[in-house]
């Protein structure tokens, strides 16, 4: 069964299949990685970004990437908006957030559930593009555009979030709220606006990662379920907060898994990467890439 | 329109007497059953409900039974087994119904078999596979065309041998049924003398099946037994178009579910071409038979509207068609007596609008009704095409072919 | 009291610790004679807070020993130290937040009393009630902990400190943010506690607190020791000077 | 204290005594199922409220936990066909191992890390029970029940009762823990670990212990599931919805007393069943997602949490 062709085809597969993990995880590790906010319910925004990128391509068959990028500024304003919600119920109060912030979201995420139901049913949906289901051929290697684009896509997504968190004024200010918000809070920046902000472009980021989703594969309704664990592996594994970790994470991940899928015991793929998970957690808490505590 | 909908479910089973409130002063006859509302198998379980509302609304529109008419209770068991056992109880020692009709898919209705067999109910099965091979509850008929267990794997390895196929790829989700289907291929491949080269079972939830594809592909194959679940199905195959699948491969397919399912079909369109796969019904003419034509007329009007398949080829008609056999079994027996009603199911045949049915001393189908077509000149974007004959060629078994299978797979695709 | 004429009841030797690449620590060295009354002073960032992390277990250090009562604890957990009768208040105060004042320090008595004393729930009670007491809380002691005024937390923190009977407390700048007469009350209480016979090491910016508390002083910067002895010898110190005080 | 203890075991003799009654009076078979599975959630919601609760470690496994004592039944009964007792009891003691092994890899971590540590404990488990052929792997097995034991007549009111039983231990145990140095020790490093530990509390070991026991009392209370459904399939018994109801019950029932997950799980419990043989509809879902969201946001100490601020304004009011 081994062969070293096989191997490199599986890595390179696993390579894109990690961006496009990545892609979906980016806003988690903000939300999640930077500001703290179990946020459990960033699955479900998710699903919820594909089926109104499905809704603009089914009906006025808008480009699933530009729908995608079509729906950011109203995923940003969901986003003001989700957090805001959240602040007023839990950080205002004071301290514990913590179980009931979660709870707090597996509300939300069965509430997004139920409307795409009722709006939807229970059918798998997909879009259709250019795109979708052609492939790139190098040499005997083939390799799907829908994965390219996954690619693509993440690869941009991680280099404006690394500048943006680094280059920009409001960025930095994320990045500060995230290591001490009293500090911030002296300098006479107000926290909460900016974590609020931050929410918003962790949200908005859903949009386009949304969009690679349906993409890349059907969606239903129900689908965040499978990603609560896999997203969550990402953030965790690659150490909060650090963009660029969260995308080399993804990709071993990606790798750890197609290669399990390709050439060992298929079956067994989930165990292997929440093992390395578990891992990882176990030698280095902090993740690959953590700042330290 | 939300609300509609969420009335739509939640009313039907309360006021469904409206309409036919002029048959006689007597109880009505209920029949009653769970059924995936939620969950993975929700969208199997909403079409299959559907089919059996549509032969409610008939029969009480004929009347009713015995002068009493019909009345459905139906909960929703979230496609988990977990909940089946006190929902099957509240029906029998509370609703205290007529009649049991078994939930949609195998994993709701095993845990029902022992508390069915130990009451002495007639139950009529819904699509469950083998479930009562350790029971051995003599009241079980399973409505499903799988016919013997080997029976499904045999068709679709038959058509590989004839076409001149020596290896096999098996290729199955590590779920329920699919891993029943794939240890039945497994043991007609070696009946058969084929060898099999490639056996996997990729997790349920996978994302990217281009990898795995590629072994398979590796390992060089002229038969892929696929056993898949919808989102699967749709992963898989795209894959394949992608990727290729290699030239020696002159079969494909077999056991995916999903590809039966019209919105599963409209958004995989041109990929389904040459795929042969496995059907419960399909628009050729050989499978109309007394009323399908009527029952399809009134499934499609209301399926729009419910939000289920549009198409509910595949489970929809065999709702009916339970609906049918209790109604011709309690007409010729006059009561509503289990014992006498499971004799007449197990020692007659009976027509429906699924073909004639006879059950086997195990209460599956005496033959299998499985049948297994070639998808032909399918087009994007078109959920209509699939209701003309032609686009589905059936292969399996002789007496409904339609037309021959066409290889090697790359070539059926183009 | 010169170092060395008698056994010390804390030994801190060599010790590194580095963050990162940071080096927060870099080769300390010091001896603590017992019922001393010794001040930590040094500039923000200066060291203080992670050597008195190191001395109650909350970091481990490598490489370095702490000895306590002519034991190694080095590889101890915090909790064990506590037991062994280190005690600490923190910078900014931490308590728990579920309880009542009395219930803040029945933790501490129901897991690092002294057990050869106290045995029955009667008496926990009283102990916490006579700690509570000392301290001017026993008013407090069913208030929330969340109810409490700043000195009456910082107050709490050292009573619950004493809970753990310790023979080492570690008081980390526990006069930050109070106002003149407050700093006085806890200085008074601190001093109180000294009497008793207990070692306390006291963090602290309020140079003129630290300066009438100390027996001893000893100035950190940049994780080194740069002055050590009598407070006017530390206040004398050039270096100290410059890197303290002077601007 | 003590007459509260008279009370409380009064209470417990009498809820067992009226179980017992039920199975010999009922002959309706309904209720049994109903309230086996409410008894069920309330043992997972007590047990999980001990370490989720008190120390404030979400576990995220509580199906893992279920589904293991659901496999160590189905394997134990295939392999030697031992009576139920025997069972529940080598569940318990799997769930106490594998409480133990998960706790020492995951609960040096902080809070949130432990929670994503459990969700990838679960996957793997799940996994590696899928393979395993010998309990049936991913098609499942099915189970065919011993005859029933006397007084009962049926083996359902006796799983029923069994459940019973167990809620009353889950229970008695959760309350002791509430009331001694363990629940004092978990409650201080709940608000602040390092404090706690430099308070002289063993928090890691405390921890332990509370992951043991919640471990233990989960699994033992999935056993029994496996001659309750007579079949068993690692998608239904690792369920996603245990850990999230376990969860969603402590939290409206409120966390800081022993009584909030009992009246949560009854609560949530009841009301899906209800739900389940009414509207039986994706509505089911929204009711949970709704109740979740209800209940964090305007009574954050659960219902227990409630009860006491109108108690406490009534006295207020009264002095």
């Amino acid at each position: 069964m081994f062969s070293f062709e096989l191997l490199l085809d599986a890595v390179v597969i696993g390579v894109l299949l990690g961006c496009f993990y990545a892609a979906v995880s980016l806003g988690l590790s903000i939300s999640f990685g930077l500001l703290d906010v179990p946020h459990v319910a960033h699955p479900a925004f998710l699903v919820l970004a594909s089926y109104a990128v499905y809704f603009l391509n089914e009906h006025y068959g808008v480009d699933p990437l530009l729908a995608g990028l079509l729906i950011t500024p109203l995923f940003f304003l969901f986003g003001l908006f989700a957090y805001r919600l959240y602040y007023e119920t839990f950080e205002r109060r004071g301290s514990d957030a913590g179980v009931r912030g979660i709870a707090f979201f597996f509300g939300i995420a069965f509430i997004i559930e139920v409307l795409i139901i009722m709006q939807f049913g229970v059918d798998q949906r997909s879009v259709t593009a250019d795109y979708v289901g052609k492939a790139w051929r190098i040499g005997e290697m083939r390799i799907p555009f829908r994965l390219v684009v996954a690619f693509v896509v993440a690869a941009a997504l991680t280099i404006l979030l690394t500048l943006y968190l680094s280059r920009t004024f409001m960025g930095r200010a994320i990045r500060a709220v995230a290591q001490d918000q009293e500090a911030l809070r002296l300098m006479g920046a107000n926290p909460i606006r900016i974590k609020q902000w931050a929410f918003g472009i962790a949200t908005a980021v859903l949009g386009i990662a949304g969009a690679l989703l349906i993409i890349v594969a059907p969606v239903e309704p129900t689908l965040d379920r499978t990603y609560i664990g896999r997203t969550f592996c990402v953030v965790v594994m690659a150490g909060l907060g650090s963009m660029s970790g969260t995308l080399v994470a993804a990709i071993i991940l990606g790798v750890a898994e197609t290669v399990v899928l390709t050439l060992f015991g298929a079956s067994w793929a989930p165990a292997i990467s929440f093992a390395m998970l578990l891992g990882v957690l176990a030698v280095r808490p902090q993740g690959l890439f953590g700042r330290r505590s | 329109m939300k609300r509609r909908t969420l009335l739509g479910g939640t009313i039907a089973v309360a006021v469904l007497g409206l309409t036919t409130a002029a048959i006689g002063q007597q109880a009505p006859i209920k029949i009653g059953m769970s059924m995936a509302q939620t969950g993975g198998l929700a969208g199997g379980g909403k079409a299959s409900l559907l089919g059996i509302e549509v032969w409610r609304d008939d029969v009480n529109a004929r009347g009713g039974l015995l002068g009493r008419k019909v009345e459905l209770v139906v909960y929703d068991d979230k496609s988990s087994a977990s909940e089946t056992p006190a929902i099957y109880s509240k029906l029998l020692d509370v609703d205290k119904v007529d009649i049991l009709f078994a939930p949609y898919a195998t994993v709701p209705t095993a845990p029902l078999m022992p508390l069915v067999k130990q009451r002495g109910m007639l139950l009529m099965g819904n699509f469950s596979f083998q479930v009562n091979s350790k029971v051995g509850h003599d009241m079980w008929f399973n409505n499903a065309p799988w016919g013997p267990a080997d029976s499904w794997a045999s068709s679709f390895l038959d058509l590989g041998q004839k076409a001149g196929g020596k290896t096999i790829a098996l290729l199955a989700a590590d779920q329920e049924f699919a891993q029943n289907l794939a240890k039945t291929a497994r043991e007609v491949a070696t009946k058969l003398g084929m060898q099999v080269v490639f056996d996997q079972a990729y997790p349920p939830s996978t994302v990217e099946f281009s990898g795995i594809l590629r072994a398979l592909k590796a390992a060089k194959p002229d038969i892929v037994y696929v056993a898949s679940y919808p989102p699967d199905s749709a992963g898989i195959l795209r894959a394949v178009n992608e990727i290729g699948i290699g030239d020696n491969v002159k079969l494909f397919g077999g056991g995916m579910v999903g590809l039966q399912f019209g919105t599963v079909m409209e958004n995989l369109g041109s990929l389904l071409n040459g795929v042969v796969n496995y059907n419960t019904w399909l628009p050729e003419p050989q499978m109309y038979n007394d009323g399908t034509k009527a029952f399809f007329e009134a499934y499609t009007k209301r399926a729009v509207e419910a939000k289920v398949d549009p198409l509910g080829y595949y489970l929809a008609p065999y709702g009916y068609a339970n609906g049918q056999m209790i109604e011709q079994a309690i007409k010729a027996v006059g009561s509503l007596d289990q014992k006498a009603l499971a004799k007449y199911l197990r020692e007659k045949t009976h027509k429906t609008i699924v073909g004639s049915i006879t059950f086997a001393a195990d209460g599956e189908w005496k033959e299998t009704g499985v049948v297994q077509a070639q998808f032909r000149g399918i087009k994007d974007k078109n959920i209509e095409q699939f209701r003309s004959p032609g686009k589905q060629v059936i292969l399996f078994p002789a007496k409904m072919k339609s037309g021959d299978l066409i290889t090697p797979f790359e070539a059926a695709r183009k | 009291m010169a170092p060395g004429s008698q056994a010390p009841l804390l030994r801190i030797s060599a010790l590194t610790k580095r963050f990162g690449g940071f080096i927060a620590l870099d080769n300390v060295s010091v001896d603590i004679p017992p019922g001393q009354r010794f001040g930590l002073i040094g500039p923000n960032g200066s060291g203080k807070t992670t050597l008195i992390n190191c001395i109650s277990g909350a970091f481990r250090t490598e490489p370095g020993t702490v000895t306590f009562r002519d034991e190694d604890i080095t590889r101890l957990a915090p909790h064990i130290r506590t037991r062994r009768g280190i005690a600490r208040s923190f910078q900014i105060p931490r308590p728990f937040r579920s309880m009542t004042v009395a219930e803040n320090l029945m933790v501490g008595l129901d897991f690092a009393a002294d057990t050869s004393v106290i045995v029955s729930e009667a008496q926990r009670r009283d102990t916490m009630m006579s700690i509570l007491t000392r301290m001017g809380l026993a008013s407090k002691a069913n208030v929330s902990a969340t109810k409490l005024s700043q000195v009456e937390l910082r107050k709490m923190e050292l009573a619950r400190a004493m809970a753990t009977h310790p023979k080492l407390l570690i008081s980390d700048e526990a006069m930050a943010g109070l106002s003149s007469s407050e700093v006085d009350e806890v200085l008074d209480l601190l001093m109180s506690l000294a009497d008793q016979d207990i070692t306390i090491i006291m963090i602290e910016h309020i140079m003129q607190a630290v300066m009438r508390f100390s027996e001893r002083v000893m100035c950190l910067e940049a994780g080194k020791i740069i002055a050590i002895g009598t407070p006017d010898q530390v206040m004398a110190n050039q270096r100290v000077q410059e890197a303290y005080l002077g601007t | 204290m003590k007459r509260n203890g008279m009370y409380f075991w009064g209470g417990a003799a009498l809820f067992l005594a009226g179980a017992l009654l039920m199975t010999q009076v009922i002959g309706n078979q309904y209720p049994f199922f109903a309230c086996y599975v409410i008894l069920q959630f309330i043992v997972l919601a007590v047990a999980w409220s001990i370490l989720g609760g008190y120390a404030g470690y979400v576990n995220f496994g509580t199906s893992a936990f279920f589904g293991v004592g659901v496999y160590t039944a189905v394997f134990l009964f295939k392999a030697t066909g031992v009576p139920l007792a025997v069972q529940i009891a080598a569940a318990a003691a799997v769930g106490a191992l594998m409480g133990f092994a998960l706790g020492l890899l995951t609960l040096r971590m902080q809070g949130i890390f432990f929670s994503i540590a459990t969700i990838a404990a679960t996957i793997i488990i799940e996994t590696a029970i899928t393979n395993w052929r010998y309990v049936g792997g991913a098609s499942g097995i099915q189970l065919q029940r011993p005859a029933v034991m006397a007084p009962f007549d049926n083996y359902v009111e006796m799983l029923f009762f069994v459940q019973a039983v167990m809620v009353v231990l889950a229970v008695a145990i959760s309350r002791y823990i509430q009331n001694s140095w363990i629940g004092r020790g978990l409650q201080a490093l709940k608000d602040d670990e390092l404090a706690a530990e430099c308070t002289g509390v063993p928090t890691l070991r405390l921890k332990l212990t509370a992951c043991v026991i919640s471990g233990a009392l989960m699994c033992a209370a999935g056993a029994p599931a496996a001659m309750y459904l007579q079949y068993a399939d690692p998608a239904s018994a690792f369920n996603l919805n245990y850990s999230v109801s376990a969860l969603a019950m402590s939290l409206i029932g409120g966390t800081a007393h022993w009584a909030g997950p009992v009246i949560g799980a009854i609560l949530l419990g009841v009301t899906q069943q209800l739900l389940t043989v009414t509207i039986s509809s994706e509505v089911n879902v929204l009711v949970l997602g709704v109740m979740l969201v209800l209940f964090v946001v305007a009574a954050p100490e659960g219902i227990v949490g409630l009860i006491r601020k109108v108690r406490s304004k009534r006295n207020e009011g009264e002095g």
